[in-house]
């Protein structure tokens, strides 16, 4: 058969130039084959907090040990891996049921979330908080497709709390990053107290509605199947806008100071929320997993004061890598316009491997 | 002109499966461009799990061939295109149930299907910048070919001119869907990854189904 | 006055060829000025902590918020900033009663720690706990001659864990690292309790005398006033036995998987225990930084595997990054041999911004 | 010869915090390649507190002066080098309590005084890869030399040559203290930064004290 020829000329030309080997061994990982690097690490977790949850290998997802947990609404979360503590980390009581890991920066599949759905259905229907990425919506949907055909009540609420992207109808809309986790705390928590399925998820969009983020980078982060940068920053540069799978943000610039990239992140959510003096707040400023404590607490120290200058009351606060994207160094901030429902379930004991409180 | 076998239908795949492995790295790369890195491995991964379970998925009927490919792409990528294409071959099976031979039309209508799948679930049009701009125009190029009378070499071979300028016009959009989405006016000037795999699909089965 | 030859042309030209102005804008951090990082960023951590420490910047020390905690042993540590969460993260109950944050990767000052000392004095006693480094020995035996000569009795123990390092009579000994984030939990546990110093004191040293550790690092890390990485590594060595402050370790080596990696830390814990069958064992694996959880879990998932296989078995875990090298890629691995009166301890509530349960 | 008065022994100081501001990098990279990078740093921040303190450290007696500079030195420097060099001062400050002028064998007791502290404090001996292997010798040559009736300024220059060629001899040692200790062999072929700032101590004092 001939092909023709602006496919074998052109085409083939770009497609065939980039390819190479990638051995474990050119990367600074502490991994055995990238291929494994999932279930070897949820076997690990599994090993360390087997107090706390029971992991899965068959499909790969996580549950609380004691799963599944009667009389309540079960929460089902996941995503790519690399972001951890997110989301196996907030598997317990007072937070999620199940936590399904895709690989690296990939949405898991429909089989996982479907096993997890049917681990940890109690009866009272199950929640599934999906972050705004269309590989994570669509598989969470096909999931659900089949959790209801066996006859399973699911809801899903979409996060996407991310300013960095303009929203629109037109387009996939906002990705969900930082208020992923504090909805996964709230909304735990209002199932623990047994809440709905119907008032969990009003819940959850009303968490989402009041939620907002923002993150940039200093560095970019590694994919152990990529073997190689996911993107390139030069020495003297940042991202500001950045997901947390490496995609690019809204621009790039000259490195500021801590107090100016505090700013450039906090004003857009500010803006947007609106915020306004004498409103409550949650503070959440997020490492992006290679930026050390010493300077994380140097941004919310300045978030801090940028809000309590204007009035805005900020009545909690989480600050730690809790949505990482590998060792990417950079940060995020989140900032959760709070009421005295969910200040109270924010409150509430929460008993998982990466938050615990009042237990 | 003879029909396309089931056993064509899967060499198409494994040829799929031959170029995906050949190009992962440069998908990936197109995807780290406007999107997350992962493209390349994604594919790869689905299609080598697809490989993986030959001994069932040959000799039987296309239906449950066809089938047998949605579900393990389904299950082994994740991703969007784990979903969209899983949904591309899962609905293409429903037009093949039983059947080891299709006609040059029947085949044509099961790649509408599929397509009419990926845009049920994806919610992509044309010029999103997506596989849905090659996929479309290539399918569109192939039932025209077959309806004017032309041989199925000739029909897919329209199909994969017709998926490669389809891919060439992602590189001016801004993406309206998928990840690449987030990047606006910065998603401009770059192919779209999904797009590439999908010509790939379209030269595996010029090379395969004919 | 005339110079020797030999020092103006040998010494001195040696001395001058390296200078260089360093800005921070050369360099991937989240900072503003490098020599106020540390105070912004203690400022920081008392702001999002408030309710569970107070951050003193006088002499800058973080202590309880409720000290001094009376009727109860007080215990204070200390050392390099750069570390966090250790120490400041371990102030509260349960733990610390206070933390001395020195420069990056240098001890505090004797009058942080005199400050500190009087301020969380609750009459039973203090006990330094202190690592293995010259300078945050000598820094702490400052103090405490400065705090006994205004009548509180003081005693330190020093952890010297790191079994990277021959132990000699004739030398500085071995370097503190893991262990001291057990010993300052184990014996908060029991200064709590309320055991008398003399009591306490004993039991730090047989944690210290129980527990050994043994670290790596895949990549160097950049302390901010330095302004460049403390060490090189090329892209395809990692280094073996590294200290927490950049100190070059055993051996640089090609890098390797991680479950080699892993055998490589523990074997010499196990032989310089040594641990034998049947023994119960806590196992802390912990990031340098830079390694994200998902690695992480990996080594320790094969460091459990290596260890049940070989009778012991790991009865408790910690795993996280709890004593870090700012952003350096890499992990180490302590192991505590534990009796019952340490398992309780260990078990008891804890409740600082890094550490908490049972509360 | 002249006494060595209250002014110059300010003036050593502030000459000594200039030398070590102009090397703080290259004792820095001293100690990164053995120890932890910060020696150079360490000296700085302590040496410039010293200087910011200048007004009252001025017009008072050497007693009053070198305790102060010891204390400014132990509390802001933290590390090995805030500890030992305050002990020095603060030893050395000692032996001139309400002095106003020091005779050059004063000077040579209140080095002496100064060094016990250090090795009392610090528990290392001459060979350890120290600063005692610069300061040591560097006294004793200032001693010697004093006793056998030279000038206050040969006798600080033969010092000088001392030190230097004690921090030479630090090069092949194998250190015991500090944290360069840890390396144990790979220690050896490293000049020590402790030495290297004591060189530079007695750098300043020959260029003021005369
Ligand atoms: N809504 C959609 N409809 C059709 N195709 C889409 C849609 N969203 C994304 N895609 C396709 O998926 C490709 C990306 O696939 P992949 O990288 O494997 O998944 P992910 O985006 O989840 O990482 C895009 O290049 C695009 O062609
Ligand atoms: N026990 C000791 N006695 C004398 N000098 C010492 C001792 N330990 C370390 N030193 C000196 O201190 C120097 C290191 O100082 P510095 O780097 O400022 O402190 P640190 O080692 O705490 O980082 C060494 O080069 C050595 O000369
Ligand atoms: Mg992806
Ligand atoms: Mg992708
Ligand atoms: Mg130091
Ligand atoms: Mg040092």
């Amino acid at each position: 058969m001939a092909l023709p020829a602006s496919f074998s000329l052109s085409f083939l030309s770009i497609l065939i130039s980039c390819s190479h080997a990638i051995l474990p061994q050119d990367m600074k990982k502490l991994i055995n084959l990238p291929e494994n690097v999932v279930v070897e690490s949820i076997t690990g977790f599994g090993a360390a907090f087997s107090n706390l949850v029971k992991v899965h290998t068959n499909a790969n997802y996580i549950t609380r040990a004691d799963a599944p947990a009667k009389d309540k609404v079960a929460l089902v979360s996941g995503g790519g891996s690399g972001h951890e503590p997110m989301h196996g980390g907030f598997v317990g009581r007072g937070m999620l049921d199940a936590a399904c890991p895709g690989a690296v920066f990939t949405s898991p599949t429909p089989d996982q979330m479907f096993e997890a759905t049917k681990a940890v259905n109690g009866g009272k229907g199950v929640l599934q908080i999906v972050k705004n990425y269309t590989g994570d919506v669509l598989n969470f949907e096909m999931a659900a497709d089949l959790a209801r055909a066996e006859g399973i009540e699911v809801e899903a609420v979409v996060i996407d709390d991310d300013v960095a992207v303009k929203d629109s109808l037109w387009t996939a809309g906002r990705r969900g990053v930082g208020t992923t986790v504090l909805a996964e705390k709230i909304c735990g928590a209002a199932a623990e107290a047994g809440h709905s399925l119907k008032e969990v998820v009003a819940l959850c969009h009303n968490v989402n509605a009041n939620g907002r983020s923002m993150g940039m980078a200093l560095t970019s982060c590694t994919v152990p199947h990529v073997g190689k940068p996911t993107f390139d920053l030069p020495e003297d540069e940042m991202e500001i806008g950045i997901g947390i799978h490496g995609e690019p943000g809204r621009t790039r610039t000259k490195l500021k100071s801590a107090d100016e990239i505090t700013e450039m992140l906090l004003a857009p959510i500010v803006a947007d929320l609106p915020l306004r003096a004498r409103d409550e707040v949650l503070l959440f400023v997020n490492s992006m997993g290679g930026t050390p404590l010493l300077e994380l607490f140097v941004v919310y120290g300045k978030a801090h004061e940028i809000l309590t200058k204007a009035g805005i009351k900020v009545a909690r606060s989480l600050v730690g890598p809790y949505i990482t994207s590998l060792e990417m160094a950079g940060a995020s901030i989140t900032v959760l316009k709070l009421d005295n429902q969910m200040t109270k379930l924010w409150d509430a004991p929460v008993l998982t491997p990466a938050l615990r409180w009042g237990v | 002109m003879s029909n396309v076998s089931s056993n064509q239908i899967f060499a198409w795949i494994e040829r799929y499966a031959a170029h995906i492995a050949e190009q992962k790295d440069y998908l990936t790369e197109l995807d780290a461009a406007i999107g997350d890195g992962d493209h390349g491995a994604n594919m790869h991964r689905g299609l080598q799990a697809v490989l993986a379970k030959k001994a069932e998925l040959q000799n039987t009927d296309v239906g449950v061939l066809l089938k047998g490919v949605a579900m393990t792409l389904i299950s082994t990528i994740g991703g969007a295109s784990g979903a969209l294409y899983g949904t591309f071959f899962l609905q293409a099976s429903t037009t093949a149930e039983g059947k080891t031979e299709l006609s040059s039309t029947e085949f044509g209508s099961l790649l509408e299907k599929g397509l009419a799948g990926i845009v049920l679930r994806g919610k992509a049009a044309l010029g999103d910048k997506t596989m849905i701009d090659a996929l479309q125009p290539a399918i569109k190029a192939y039932k025209r070919s077959i309806e004017s009378g032309e041989v199925r070499e000739d029909a897919l071979s329209k199909a994969v001119s017709a998926a490669e300028r389809g891919l060439k016009s992602t590189i001016p959009l801004i993406a309206r869907k998928g990840r690449a989405s987030y990047l606006g006016e910065r998603s401009a000037g770059h192919p779209d990854p999904g797009a590439s795999s999908s010509v790939l699909l379209f030269r595996s089965a010029a090379e395969t189904l004919c």
